[in-house]
């Protein structure tokens, strides 16, 4: 099994990378789709259904789409978009490198953390989740409307052609 | 009740004059009120039993922060409140010839320095102090932005930023003394039994001495002040001079001494070095001074230096000399700006240059620009010599050098205010205008002035009388603090 | 079931944190490597499904499925961001007539 | 009358008289103030003498407290005077000749507008001066002190308006006020170590004080001495006040005010006595001073500098005599020389009113037939300050000289020869000014009665004076001496003891030289008026003594001049390129500062992200690793 | 909890009433739901609705912190009558939007539950990224709101990260749990990371050091209306938010020290840059990032008193801000859409009273006493001191010396005479509005017991 893991891991690493140095938009988009189609694989093996579905659905069915859609509405497609200076771009990438070590330099020694609960494979489940959802988050679940009905109306508001052009 | 009514009489006078602004009377009220004040303390003074310390206003305002709104007064707040309200009438009075623009203002800002000048010498919580200090820059701000002279808007910001330095820094001593109390309270009388630890005392006094090293100013911390003085209107000068310094003097016997002895033992001899070391540099500066309001400014800050040595002496020569040292400083400051004022009206200039031979012309505004001069020169018989007298003998306990120096600035004093007098009234009578002599207005103004110089000069009691005790009794705490 | 736990406990924890910290680390580098705005905007996502994994992975470990619920929440809230962020794109699109990052600096000083 | 209030009065007439002068100025005309002054004057005099025939010496002094003047911690000084042997003798002085100038000046000063100014002033300065003599503690006397200095910094520059009296007035104050730092700080130690500045009570505490202590007190308090009585090095004031007004010189700067330092020497003799190396300081200031300053005096061709010369070498001689401690003999030469200095003065003020102004004696000459009175008078105050016999100042210099002989003959060498060159230049002065042809240009004409009374009276003092201190050799009793030994301890315990033949060996001597130069200065002076040219045209030496040794071009290059330099440097550089550029660069720092990382804010995104990832990689690191 | 509820529905009801079209009864319906807000928040009534312990706590200083809130945004929506008078679209989403994010504010007063803050912090954010686009046409404005968004978001992801290492270590999201989890196990190297991401993110919506490079662009391209509400409700529900995060999750002392130090940069590069700005917004973004500095000192005092001191601070300086803003907004339209701080010149001819307001506004910034500003200031000194950051308190003073320097700078400019006297257009309620902000930073000043 924790082969799969490995090869999850591989794909969703190169996929990453491909995103951020794929010249296309289109391409990088390819990319973060199978990148997060990868972590859904993850989610299988941590035996997190729940998750792998709304990953797929959401992100790869909804948010990728949308990208795709703005990129293609504001004609970006073209892979001759103008690029950082080289000092730049390997100042990013030195960045980027640090931060990784840094952090891998901490976790160096492992995480010994104790389990806080006893194994039990069904988190993952819907029924559990949905559990934890509407009885601990039912709190949470109804302020986010809150937040999709600001971020709806602000995309209508943003979005809309203003009346007269005065 | 006394003390409320005392603050609050210039207070809502000035507030009277800014809502109402008439423009006639507007000095006549502000007179009539500074006289109001200076009634009001005579009265405290004739009732004062020597000696005491009495708080008759007394509430909470904010207990979390130690503020309690508590009015008070000792033999040292008396003297202080006394000099504010004798000095300010005549600051007012100096408003009749100086025709500045909008009187109601003027007069207003100036009220509200008083009152909150009063403020600051009756308080007996440090915070409610600190309030009226800062607050007291306010209308002077004003005062200076609006009715001062060349490059006002550059050396006001300075003068308030570079007052405020020490402000903030006090703030932070305060914050720091009071965080030490418990229950938290800033009231003198808590704060004066703190004790704070030998090593921190030795950097809390500079968190709290620095805003009075600047307010008086000594030496270095002076940078500010020829410039403010010079480019202020001849009023803002006199309250600069006269009585906010003294702010920094009573701020050092209310904060420094009973705080942070230990403090002021490390760095006593620092302190009076700078002190007068500035008091020379000052002094031998201001000869070469070509505009009369500058080397009243150098002269002032050589005074002042000596008054701060005076102060760090630390015994009962030393600092009460200072202390009635301030109080002959006041009157000199006012009267010397008011002759440095009718000059300039009658020439139109400050320039020592310019003007020259005027006794001719003027004899007797010479005259009382001499009677004025010897205060300045300190001869005894006159205020200052009671005050410099004392402050020598203080410095003498301390060390004969530092003795030797402090009186070295009197020679210096006596070099540049002689030679400014020189060539301002004396030599051959060159002005082909008529110009009228000291009339009945500058005499009215002068004469009590050099009254005043020469009856303390003569006797001296009642104001030693009253610093006599506070200071003994300090000293005293203190000495049993070692 | 238990195949899936052991299955699960097979792979180290800090493998799982390893390798949500490199996703992390390569969306950040891309959000700096970048000038298209929308591939900045992807770079983000990388990270927050980096952010993510690493929360499912606790989860799992410590058979709480509180972990889960906030990476749902954290999808949410990340479409909706998106969304919002996409409409700003498109207006500026309009306003500036490009989404090249190194264009937006009117605003300075 | 209570003799608190009568020695009130003394120095309260005067003072009122000042007041009243001054408040009544424009209303009083002609002599009317003139005549004030000299009332107030005289009423002084007048109860000086009743205190003085009311005052047993034996009793000890008598102390009138007035009220407590500076009264604070343990300091307690009355405003109260002290009437005793020496401030009796001081006060007829101060009194007595002051009348008489007093009178002098209602026609000396008749013709000048500021006549009224000028009395009050005059009153005002008598009221310090006695003061100071009068005063209890150091610290009266101090007032006085200074306000001797004052009335004399006004009276030299009483001519306003012309520059260079406004500069030797400035002068005077200031090396006045030079002196006055030392007295102030030995008045401060003197406090420091005894806890009072009450003579009686200082004089009792200071037994017990160490040497060193007393060494350095008493020096600082003969530095304000050598101040006011124009010793080296701070004499160079003194000839240029004779720019006030002739009476003023022979008021304030002959007879009375210069001599306050040798009465505080006097009055502080109890601790003089007890610093012997102070008193060696002393005795060789005066001899250098009475030296170099009679140097000087033979070459000055103004009537007046050559009296103000000698008036420096005669203070000299009173210094020498303090310094050998004979305080008797310096008070006698006090008053003796009060009596001719006042009367050459005044005398030669006659000449230069009888002049109209003139005071070159180059272009006098031959005035003894037109103005009688000034010239027989005169001639006595030469003759008394010669040194010829019975005249006061035969009396008063032989008792110093006597007493420099006592302590070395190399001394008494040096006395005497200063004495003969006094001797040369005071009839050098008299011969060209009396004798021989005319040579200006104005009309001489003798001044009125009021001028000459006061010269009469005041010659037969010159004359007389001697008696009040007669030596035993002569059949008297010394009885100056022994009144005074009455005030201080210190004054009682002189120690001279020579043979009366070494006395009359001594009194001959002098005597005989003293003869022999008047007949040289005759010769070359009487009838041939040898006269000098300008200064610059003289050779090396007598230039050198004509340019009073350079002393004034020294001090202005070295303390004028670099005074103003540094006056000027400070403000330029100290205030102009350090305080004020430090201050002001502070807030151009920040400034400067905030301008540089305001360039941080780029607007540019890339770069904000970029930094805000340098910043979280730069910060975890020191979360991290930090501690 | 009802405070919240209405809230909620009050955006949404405001975006029907858009609907309708009628522009005039949008702020008066906005402004009476929000007072009746605030009066449900102060009595905490609560008539049979659930509460959520483990999710939001209303307490006494979320109550405080909400009414205030509640309180400056009815100022802000009492400004607004006159503000979007002008504005012909949108008008009732501004005022859902801000509302919306209101809401998001009281969440993070009240949170004690991560996915709380998680969730409070996207609801106060999301719409302001919207708000700030509010001038759709204005190119500033899109570059604001585009800024605003990626910076915002990138915080986020740091945000979650941290949560997410956070939640590893403890297993919970609740605050209390992992209060306890991390007091039995101090020291775990990932606790510590997480809790370092969290700081930086929150450290970001504040606008610290090296994470303020959003504010001033921001600040500067928004509309006034939406700066003068990101400057004040937005600061102060972050600085709540923040500093329950740190109360509750007891502060590793490693992150101590480096937060101090970011508070260190912020107290410097705010002051020091508000030195040379010359535009009024940019001086008061930058002004708001030296407060920040402040603000941070008093949250790592993380004393008793702490919270007190924030509240008393923010309010106050919410209050003066919005009375500037107001001011700005006043002058700006007399100086044709300048927005340089010489438009303050001669402010005092044209309108004595309005003029002396600002003076007293700017100088509870600056904290000069009888200011609110000033009591602030010493409180933050008091905890600082108490707290052991003696250095760091002595830093502050130079740097609130410098602050006084740029606040005196405008107050020279408003009273020193123009040579054309601006002529101000004050509508009775902005007169109104500013005169009470004025009053109340003086009230507050006089009495501290006020407020805390």
């Amino acid at each position: 099994m924790q082969y799969l893991f490995y090869l999850f891991a591989a794909i969703s690493v190169l996929s990453g990378l491909f995103v951020v140095t794929a010249r296309n938009p289109v391409n990088s988009v390819i990319a973060l789709i199978v990148c997060f189609l990868s972590i859904a694989g993850h989610y299988i093996l941590l035996n997190a259904q729940f998750l792998a579905m709304v990953q797929v659905i959401v992100y790869t069915g909804a948010i990728m789409v949308l990208f795709l859609f703005v990129i293609m509405l504001l004609n970006l497609n073209n892979s001759t978009e103008p690029q950082k200076t080289l000092l730049t771009r390997i100042a990013a990438v030195v960045a980027g490198g640090v931060f990784l070590l840094t952090l891998l330099a901490a976790t160096r020694q492992g995480v010994e953390i104790a389990a806080a609960n006893p194994a039990d494979a069904s988190v993952g489940l819907v029924s559990h989740v949905g559990m934890a959802l509407f009885k601990d988050f039912l709190l949470p679940f109804e302020v986010s409307s809150v937040l999709f009905l600001s971020a709806m109306v602000g995309a209508l508001m943003l979005g809309k052609k203003e009346k007269v052009a005065a | 009740m006394v003390l409320l009514a005392l603050l609050l009489i210039p207070f809502l006078t000035a507030l009277a004059l800014m809502l109402a602004r008439p423009t006639n009377t507007a000095r006549h009220i502000a007179l009539g009120s500074t006289i109001a004040s200076l009634g009001l303390v005579a009265l405290i003074w004739w009732s004062y039993v020597p000696g005491q310390t009495w708080v008759p206003v007394k509430f909470d305002w904010a207990p979390t922060l130690g503020l309690t709104f508590s009015l008070g007064y000792d033999g040292v707040s008396l003297l202080m409140l006394l000099l504010t309200a004798l000095v300010f009438p005549f600051i007012i009075a100096a408003g009749y010839r100086q025709n500045l623009q909008h009187p109601s203002m003027v007069n207003a800002l100036l009220l509200f320095t008083q009152s909150f000048l009063f403020g600051v010498f009756t308080a007996q919580n440090a915070f409610l102090f600190y309030i009226f200090y800062e607050l007291s820059l306010v209308p002077v701000f004003f005062l200076l932005l609006y009715w001062g002279g060349e490059r006002r808007r550059a050396i006001t910001v300075r003068f308030f930023i570079y007052t405020l330095l020490g402000g903030l820094m006090l703030l932070f001593g305060l914050a720091y003394c009071v965080t030490q109390t418990a229950p938290i309270s800033a009231d003198f009388a808590v704060l004066h039994a703190l004790r704070i630890p030998a090593d921190t005392q030795v950097w809390l006094f500079w968190a709290l001495f620095l805003a009075f090293a600047i307010k008086l100013p000594i030496f270095p911390f002076h940078s500010w002040q020829p410039d403010t003085y010079t480019m202020a209107p001849l009023q803002g000068t006199m309250v600069l001079g006269g009585v906010m310094l003294k702010m920094g003097l009573y701020g050092v016997l209310k904060f420094v001494f009973p705080i942070v002895p230990f403090g002021v033992e490390h760095w006593r001899d620092t302190v009076i070095w700078l002190s007068i070391i500035g008091a020379l540099y000052a002094g031998i500066i201001a000869f070469r001074q070509q505009d009369l309001k500058r080397l009243v400014a150098y002269s002032s800050l050589s005074h002042v230096g000596l008054l701060c040595a005076g102060l760090f002496a630390w015994n009962v020569y030393g600092t009460g000399g200072a202390l009635y040292q301030s109080f002959a400083h006041a009157v000199l400051v006012v009267s010397m700006l008011y002759i440095v004022g009718a000059l300039k009206e009658r020439t139109g200039t400050s320039e020592l240059g310019a003007m020259g031979g005027l006794k001719g012309k003027a004899p007797r505004l010479a005259a009382l620009f001499f009677l004025v001069m010897i205060n300045a020169v300190a001869l005894p018989l006159t205020q200052s010599f009671v005050g410099e007298w004392l402050m020598f003998n203080g410095l003498w306990q301390v060390d004969g050098w530092m003795a030797f120096a402090a009186v070295a600035t009197i020679i210096l004093g006596a070099v540049y205010m002689l030679y400014a007098y020189q060539r301002a009234m004396l030599g051959p009578d060159r002005w082909k205008m008529e110009m009228p002599d000291a009339g009945r207005n500058d005499h009215l103004y002068l004469v009590p002035l050099i009254a005043i110089t020469l009856v303390l000069g003569l006797y001296p009691a009642p104001i030693l009388d009253l610093v006599n005790g506070p200071v003994q009794q300090m000293l005293s705490t203190l000495t049993a603090l070692n | 079931m238990e195949p899936v736990v052991t299955a699960i406990r097979q792979v180290p924890l800090e493998h799982y944190v390893a390798l949500s910290f490199i996703l992390f680390s390569i969306g950040l580098t891309g959000a700096l490597f970048r000038r298209n705005t929308i591939i900045i905007l992807m770079c983000l996502e990388l990270m927050f499904n980096s952010v993510n994994l690493l929360l499912t992975a606790f989860s799992a470990h410590h058979s709480d499925p509180g972990g889960q619920v906030f990476v749902f929440f954290t999808m949410l809230v990340a479409a909706a961001e998106v969304t919002v962020g996409l409409a700003i794109l498109v207006m500026m699109k309009r306003n500036v007539d490009s989404v090249d990052i190194n264009q937006l600096n009117r605003l300075k000083g | 009358m209570n003799t608190t209030i009568l020695a009130a009065l003394v120095p309260g007439l005067p003072l009122l008289g000042a007041i009243v002068i001054a408040a009544l100025r424009r209303s009083l005309k002609g002599n009317s103030a003139g005549l004030l002054g000299t009332l107030a004057i005289g009423s002084a005099f007048a109860l000086s003498v009743m205190l003085f025939l009311g005052h047993d010496p034996a009793a000890g002094p008598y102390t009138a407290h007035l009220f407590n003047w500076i009264d604070i911690g343990g300091m307690h000084i009355p405003f109260a005077f002290q009437v005793d042997a020496l401030s009796l003798t001081m006060m007829l002085i101060v009194t007595g000749v002051g009348t008489l100038i007093h009178l002098y000046s209602i026609g000396y000063m008749h013709d000048d507008a500021r006549v009224s100014t000028f009395f009050a002033l005059l009153n005002l300065f008598t009221f310090a001066m006695l003061l100071l003599v009068m005063g209890a503690n150091y610290a009266i006397t101090f007032i006085g002190w200074e306000g001797v200095g004052l009335c004399s910094y006004l009276l030299i520059g009483f001519w306003y308006t012309n520059p260079a009296y406004n500069y030797a007035a400035r002068k005077a104050f200031v090396m006045n006020r030079i002196g006055d730092l030392g007295f102030v700080l030995g008045l401060a130690w003197l406090f420091n170590v005894t806890g009072s500045l009450t003579f009686t009570e200082v004089f009792d505490r200071v037994a017990g004080l160490g040497p060193d202590v007393l060494t350095g007190i008493t020096l600082l308090l003969f530095v304000g001495a050598i101040g006011k009585s124009a010793q080296l090095p701070l004499f160079t004031w003194l000839p240029d006040a004779m720019a006030g007004p002739t009476p003023v010189s022979a008021l304030i700067h002959a007879a009375t005010m210069v001599t306050a330092g040798i009465y505080l020497i006097v009055r502080s003799s109890v601790l003089f006595e007890l610093a012997p190396f102070t008193q060696d300081v002393v005795l060789y200031t005066g001899l250098v001073t009475a030296l170099v300053a009679a140097t000087i005096g033979v070459f000055q061709n103004d009537i007046k500098k050559v009296l103000a010369y000698s008036t420096v070498s005669q203070l000299g001689y009173m210094f020498v005599a303090l310094g050998l401690g004979a305080y008797s003999a310096g008070m006698f030469h006090v008053t003796t020389h009060a009596f001719f200095k006042a009367l050459l003065f005044l005398g030669a003020g006659s000449v230069i009113h009888a002049l109209g102004g003139e005071q070159d004696i180059r272009r006098m000459g031959g005035l003894k037939g037109a103005i009688k009175v000034t010239h027989l008078t005169f001639l006595l105050g030469t003759l008394a300050i010669a040194g010829i016999p019975p005249f006061s100042g035969f009396f008063s210099k032989d008792a110093i000289l006597a007493n420099a002989f006592d302590r070395s003959p190399v001394l008494y060498a040096l006395l005497l020869g200063g004495a003969l060159i006094t001797t040369f230049y005071m009839f050098r002065l008299y011969f060209l000014t009396f004798w021989g042809a005319y040579r200006g240009d104005k009309h001489p004409h003798e001044s009125p009665a009021v001028m000459t009374v006061p010269l009469l009276v005041l010659a037969v003092l010159s004359v007389v004076g001697g008696l009040l201190n007669l030596p035993h050799v002569f059949g008297g009793h010394e009885p100056m001496k022994h009144f005074l030994a009455h005030a201080a301890d210190g004054i009682g315990a002189e120690r001279l003891h020579l043979e009366a033949s070494t006395e009359w060996m001594l009194m001959g001597l002098s005597t005989a030289l003293v003869v022999l130069v008047i007949a040289l200065a005759h010769g070359r002076f009487a009838k041939k008026a040898t006269l000098d040219p300008e200064a610059d045209e003289l050779p090396f030496l007598p230039r050198l003594l004509a340019r009073k040794w350079y002393l004034d071009e020294l001090y202005e290059r070295l303390f004028e001049k670099p005074y103003g330099w540094l006056s000027t440097m400070f403000h330029r550089v100290g205030e102009g390129w350090v305080m004020v550029p430090l201050m002001n660069g502070a807030g151009r720092l920040t400034q400067r500062a905030g301008q540089v990382l305001r360039l941080a804010q780029t607007g540019n995104m890339s770069f904000y992200l970029f930094a805000m990832v340098a910043g979280i990689v730069v910060f975890l690191l020191m979360t991290l690793y930090g501690r | 909890m009802s405070a919240l509820i209405l809230t909620s529905v009050l955006g949404v009801v405001l975006l029907y009433l858009g609907l309708s079209g009628n522009k005039s009864i949008l702020a008066p319906t906005a402004i009476v739901g929000l007072v009746a807000a605030g009066v449900m928040s102060w009595t905490g009534w609560n008539p049979g609705l659930m509460e959520f312990p483990t999710m939001l706590k209303f307490d006494q200083m979320s109550t405080l912190f909400n009414c205030a809130m509640i309180a400056v945004t009815v100022l802000l929506f009492l400004f607004g009558i006159d503000y979007y008078r002008r504005m012909e679209e949108n008008v009732a989403e501004h005022y859902a939007l801000m509302v919306f994010s209101l809401t998001g504010a009281l969440i993070l007063t009240s949170y004690t539950n991560l996915l709380m803050l998680f969730l409070g912090i996207e609801i106060l954010s999301i719409p302001l990224y919207i708000l700030a686009g509010g001038k759709k046409r204005s190119y500033r404005s899109s570059e604001a709101s585009f800024k605003y968004f990626l910076l915002g978001s990138f915080a986020t992801a740091f945000f979650l990260m941290g949560i997410a290492l956070i939640y590893g270590v403890t297993a919970s999201f609740d605050l209390a749990v992992i209060g306890q989890k991390v007091q039995a196990a101090p020291n775990n190297v990932l606790f510590l990371l997480g809790a370092f991401f969290v700081s930086i993110a929150l450290s970001f919506k504040v606008g610290a050091v090296p994470f303020h490079f959003w504010s001033p662009d921001v600040y500067e391209g928004a509309p006034t209306l939406v700066t003068a509400f990101m400057a004040t409700v937005v600061k102060t529900a972050a600085f709540a938010g923040f500093y329950r995060f740190l109360q509750m999750t007891a502060m590793p002392p490693a992150l101590s020290d480096t937060l101090l130090v970011i508070t260190i940069l912020t107290l410097f590069l705010g002051n020091v840059v508000a030195m040379r700005q010359s535009q009024f917004k940019r001086l008061m973004a930058y002004s708001s990032i030296a407060h920040t500095g402040f603000l941070l000192m008093a949250v790592l005092a993380n004393s008793a008193m702490s919270w007190s001191t924030l509240f008393y601070y923010t309010f106050t300086y919410a209050l003066a801000t919005v009375g500037l803003f107001i001011v700005l907004t006043l002058a700006k339209r007399a100086a044709n859409g300048n927005e340089a701080i010489v438009i303050f010149r001669g402010l005092f001819r044209a309108n004595p009273w309005l003029a002396l307001v600002t003076m007293l506004l700017l100088l509870s910034l600056a904290g000069i006493p009888l200011t609110a500003g000033f009591v602030a200031k010493y409180q933050v000194f008091m905890l600082a001191i108490g707290a052991g950051f003696i250095k760091t308190a002595v830093f502050a003073v130079f740097m609130a010396l410098v602050g006084i320097y740029y606040y005196v700078l405008v107050i020279r400019e408003a009273f020193t005479p123009a040579e054309e006297t601006p002529v101000l257009v004050v509508s009775p309620i902005n007169w109104l509005v500013v005169s009470a902000c004025g009053v109340a930073v003086v009230a507050f000043a006089l009495w501290p017991v006020l407020v805390g």
